[in-house]
């Protein structure tokens, strides 16, 4: 049930090879994975995007990235999960946030990984300034909504 | 803003303790911090304030920003919750992860 | 947009890797990648289970496979996926079912790869066969649901 | 079930062909093979037949399995719809892959 906060690049794939291998309890009792990748794109509400620096709170982002996971757990059957996302200076295509569940079943690893990254973009504390072609840069106002039903 | 005389200043083994515990810090994030040209200020404790209070203090006539987000010791609080001698207290614009 | 049934084991993060570096129209446009992937438990349903083998239908399943996929490019806005059902036997805790979305936003990404694996467990021919630690050897009668409301 | 002549046997360059395309493939996958013992059988085309009066033909007296799939040219179909000379009908369980 790890959560981190990264500086630098990561490689998420790697990073869950890493930890399944390292899980002793995993072999046999899982049957569904489900992954999140949130990477950085080359656009963002039409402008063309150079790079972006990710700004948080130590202490209190790992501190609510916690609670989100406990609150899942609590909802949903998880055997284990893995929570990384990436602060200071990013390029387009990194990635910026891995949300990774173990479960028996699909339907738990569904919705929890999912609640998990809903409840990460509303609630923990990463604030994203964009750099931009033109030169100028800004922060990001507000995240998008995940669902089309909000 | 009331100031409750009994919270503060406080003794220890009949000494006037000015402890950290005493203070207030309040930290700032993203484009408030830019905005304010400053990522944390420290007051002394007066007794019981709500959150929107010590918005008050440390930013004398400037007004809360309406989206802004609160944290007293990493946890999300309500503007009108109270804090206590001591706290870290944050404000922040929406959240831009993931 | 690639379907492919494997025989033998394969390691679903090795192969989401080599996809996506080999996808030049992937970098920069990428902003979610959602990724599930199925594993053989040791145990289903109260039996210890030693290994299954996998049959199917060489041609229909490719094609069952290809329509769910085409399914789900139609209702959201995907950039690329990848579908890998292994067949033959397995031993527990291999991998199984690779689905891989990737998308823009991740509401898109969190929708079809879920679409794609319930699509997948109803309509696509494979059939398990399990061997039990009691030697005793059972097809899977039918597949449990991958929502609660169901 | 009706023979209709006019479909069947065909004539090209007044020579009686009996080719591929006037029969009829019917295979059975996973639990249903073993239980019938074969994976397959070969039908005459003789004229317009359903799904199910194809399950009949191979397995006379044989009360088709009541949760069966069936397949006409590897896509689902309704066990009453037609099939033509050359199709290829598939029967099978329920599916458990995933």
């Amino acid at each position: 049930m790890a959560v981190m906060v990264v500086q630098g690049n990561f490689d998420p794939w790697q990073e869950i090879q890493a930890y399944q291998n390292a899980a002793d309890c995993l072999p046999g009792t899982v049957g569904a994975t489900s992954v999140f990748v949130g990477t950085m794109r080359d656009f963002n509400a039409g402008n063309a995007v150079k790079g972006m620096t990710l700004e948080y709170y130590p202490g209190m982002t790992e501190r609510q990235l916690e609670k989100i996971v406990a609150e899942a757990r609590r909802q949903w059957r998880l055997l284990d999960s893995l929570v990384m996302h990436r602060v200071g200076d990013i390029l387009p295509n990194d990635p910026i946030v891995l949300v990774a569940v173990w479960a028996a079943h699909r339907g738990d690893a569904f919705d929890a990984s999912r609640y998990i990254m809903e409840a990460l973009k509303s609630r923990a504390p990463f604030w994203k300034k964009e750099r931009l072609d033109s030169g100028d840069e800004c922060w990001v106002a507000e995240n998008t909504k995940g669902y089309k039903s909000d | 803003m009331r100031h409750l005389s009994f919270n503060y200043p406080y003794f220890r083994n009949g000494v006037h303790v000015m402890s950290n515990k005493a203070s207030i810090k309040v930290r700032y994030f993203a484009s408030l911090k830019e905005n304010l040209g400053r990522s944390e200020d420290h007051l002394v404790y007066t007794g019981l304030m709500t959150v929107r209070e010590i918005w008050c203090s440390a930013n004398p006539g400037q007004p809360l920003p309406c989206n802004i987000l609160a944290a007293v010791n990493m946890d999300y609080v309500d503007l009108d919750s109270l804090i206590e001698a001591g706290d870290e207290v944050a404000f922040f614009p929406p959240v831009t992860g993931g």
